[in-house]
């Protein structure tokens, strides 16, 4: 059975208000194709989850997508500095930033993953997150004395990732860095993933070339070469600098339609079968 | 002394603060620790355990990143991995030695806010987070703060919000090197190119100390080193 | 710094009293010579701990060296039946049989792994096992109603495990089936690896190639060809049905040391250095 | 009729509740469900999703080994893995359609006991436990047991020890199948090679039933390729 689908019926698979947990790291294979056709899907009030996001983030706070973030940083790194979209977005109260430590997020989807509605956290033991944010708080530890901290598990509606190779069935494998991408799939309820390259199954047969995600965990795949760009996608390109600084360079959300227009035939190129 | 950078100053720093057999660790935006670990392993510390986010263990790193210390370069010759999720696990469990952070506030009693200036619901200045540093923090056996602005919106009297406070252990600044001592920030030292009056002048609590020493200066092997591993010069982009 | 030590100096790294972690699953790359060399040091009063385990933990109990077993299965399949040491020292008292479900020591495991003192297990809801050890217990899940079971953490001194390659500085690389080791490893203090072969660092560098615990998580590399046999080691040698079924048919502890003196050589004939 | 054999009822009888798509799991001394799987996968159920303890999905598998259903050829050609841990995972999260297992009582409540005859810390007999039956029963969609014995040590009215409960759907013997029913453990059907006198006196609870069903005989094409599956018989071990 092939999960093959066009870009605009996997991004049908998101609604609005659903919890989406996002894949990559920073600028590395965020699936950025994905974000650019929910903005222009014009999808609402989702709230985004992620252990570090950038560019990914930032565009789809600009394109008005966003209730809340729950994640442990939103920036760019320091050749690019702030995600100033998101960082006005939730000055201006549009957006909620729930801050996690990346841990929390980890935590909270590992929570998820294993069916459980909460994960002790050692770590978090101090300070004010814990008593500003209602998904944090501190139970006692049932076989000691101590109190620990507790993170409310998060199962994302729809997880988008970016991968480079899937079988049409929907076996998907990751190369280079993993990131949090696959406890993500595993923790959330669909999968959605571009990838650069469509494989013959038979090629995951082979020794050390198993997929990471299995078919039946899978929704929809979608094939979207350049599908991370302008981020990072180990092994196939590295960032594209003046796409990401002429996005920073957008004022207001009036000016980001023409930024995604120049993306949208190799967003939807492929695969309209 | 006007060639000596502070950047080279502050790399060298974190660098001998890494033992030999140190687990370390750095995360996102953090060229500066990146490098310091990599010349601690090529100097003094070859045993050192290099872990990052993507999880490559002792890379052997060819090229750095201008853009990130997050990227797949970061797996180049790893023997093994240990990828983010489980380097949070390593801390939690005990085994995390060094831990490399950073944050925007600092108060002497060596509380980090990386969150938000003003109200947390509503900021007025909304930061990137704090990554990993809520969970790291407490539970890296030495946490070390580099921080490249050193003002008195950096080093305050108090915090706007504790995002955590914990195994704070060192505060490594362009004008000087703070160490937790008894619950308190003091000075350790002041780098040979400021002075006391520079360091109190940028601080915002009173600088209290023991003994007042002077930050040894890069040594020329460190200097060799750091341009072999650093031949672009990027623990000089936040200075830049 | 090298790992390479001899079986002796391993087994001496495990201490009387020890909480023991054994790698592998029912008769599949169970670490035998570093049982059987135990046994020789006629090591006392071990707490046992393994998801499902069989002819190991059979056999360190005709070995008088076990004070009680976490397990969630203890029994040879199809072919060889029950694990009759076993069930006689728990039926005679010598032995206390924790039961578990698998997954319960699984999660016990990983509770030790992320530095907590327990874990909430989605799926054990009904039944005595709960009631009748202590290990268990229930809690209020504090984001809702419900109340939510969990188990305590198990961090094993010692993990003893066997693979087909370690390098000498101990990176450990386990072809095939993987079962639980990794994450025994990684919740244990100490990790203890007997190998098929010792190859060069270098090769854990190749693509795909890469070992499955680093080496700084590892005190002792043991090379022993065969260490796993009679059972199976996967892409070396299935199980040695000869072998299991003399030892099955030991009637006391009197008759055990033959049997372990017909393996001594090999278990302790590599790297004396 | 004296050459239809139990173990082939039982596994053709096991291989139908596997619809397509469902995800199945079998563990450990299980050959019976295995080649039920593997059936069901060859004939009615192509996309069914075969998991297992080395985590192979979907294995090709050429050659069955007699003393083990957890081996490495549970890992032949499969395109991916998902280990025993992630499956157990899987069921939790509510994932896993079908888990066969087995034990050694049942009563007709539906309790299963894999743990002890006698008292649970001085036990008179210690079976071996209960593997992952404690946690799949309760959340597998449908946790299909099946028992090479049916007497009455086997059947009977009440449990010494509640190892766990939960999602029992049928209970497949050698002469019969169970089905839960309101809370009640009720017969489905009798073997075409059993009558109801046989089970009534085998069981150690009173028979109910709303109808009396025969158990549809395995076909000619279930019979060929269980032949191709399982060309050692080890379907029939637990009867030799």
């Amino acid at each position: 059975m092939s999960k093959l689908m066009t870009i605009k019926d996997a991004v049908n698979l998101i609604k609005d208000g659903d919890i989406l947990g996002i894949g990559g790291n920073v600028l590395h294979r965020a699936p950025m194709a994905l974000v650019r056709e929910i903005i222009r899907a014009q999808k609402k009030h989702l709230k985004i989850v992620k252990t570090a996001g950038a560019m990914d983030i930032d565009m789809l706070c600009l394109g008005e997508c966003v209730d809340s973030v729950d994640a442990g940083f939103v920036s760019y790194e320091s050749e690019f500095a702030l995600a100033n979209h998101y960082r006005k977005a939730v000055q201006n109260g549009i957006v909620k930033a729930n801050e996690h430590a990346c841990y929390t997020v980890i935590s909270a989807l590992r929570a998820s993953s294993y069916g459980i509605p909460f994960m002790p956290v050692r770590g978090l033991v101090a300070g004010d997150l814990i008593e500003v944010n209602d998904y944090f708080t501190r139970i006692n530890n049932p076989f000691g004395d101590e109190k620990v901290t507790v993170v409310k598990a998060i199962t994302p509606d729809v997880a988008i990732i970016h991968a480079q190779e899937a079988d049409e069935e929907g076996n998907v494998r990751i190369l280079g860095p993993q990131f949090e991408d696959i406890l993500l799939a595993k923790a959330s309820k669909k999968v959605i993933a571009s990838v650069e390259r469509i494989v013959p199954g038979s090629k995951f047969a082979q020794p050390g070339e198993n997929a990471d995600i299995p078919y039946f965990l899978v929704s929809g795949i979608v094939h979207i070469p350049q599908g991370a760009s302008p981020c990072s996608c180990h092994g196939c390109y590295d960032i594209d600098r003046n796409s990401i600084k002429a996005f920073k360079d957008l004022t207001d959300k009036s000016k980001l339609a023409d930024y995604l227009f120049s993306y949208e035939s190799k967003d939807r190129g492929h695969y309209n079968g | 002394m006007d060639n000596i950078r502070a950047c080279d100053i502050m790399v060298c720093a974190m660098a001998r603060e890494i033992k030999n057999h140190n687990t370390v660790f750095h995360g996102v935006s953090s060229h500066m620790p990146m490098i310091a670990i990599l010349l601690a392993k090529a100097l003094h510390a070859p045993q050192a355990v290099h872990l990052n986010i993507p999880g490559g263990v002792n890379p052997e790193m060819k090229e750095l990143q201008k853009y990130t210390s997050a990227g797949s370069a970061l797996m180049t010759k790893s023997k093994t991995y240990l990828p983010l999720a489980e380097v949070f696990d390593l801390s939690m469990r005990g085994g995390l030695d060094i831990a490399f952070l950073s944050g925007i506030q600092f108060d002497n009693r060596g509380n980090v806010n990386a969150s938000v200036i003003g109200d947390y619901n509503k900021p007025k200045v909304r930061m990137p987070g704090g990554a990993g540093s809520a969970v790291l923090i407490p539970t890296a056996k030495r946490a070390i703060i580099w921080r490249t602005k050193h003002d008195r919106r950096t080093f305050v009297e108090k915090v706007d919000f504790v995002t955590t406070r914990g195994n704070v252990d060192k505060i490594i600044t362009p004008l000087c090197i703070f160490k937790m001592y008894k619950g308190e920030l003091i000075l350790e030292s002041i780098h040979p190119t400021s002075s006391i009056e520079e360091v109190a002048e940028n601080t915002g609590f009173p600088i209290r100390y023991i003994e007042i020493k002077t930050t040894p200066l890069p040594t020329e092997e460190e200097l060799r080193l750091l341009n072999i591993i650093d031949p672009q010069d990027y623990r000089n982009i936040e200075f830049a």
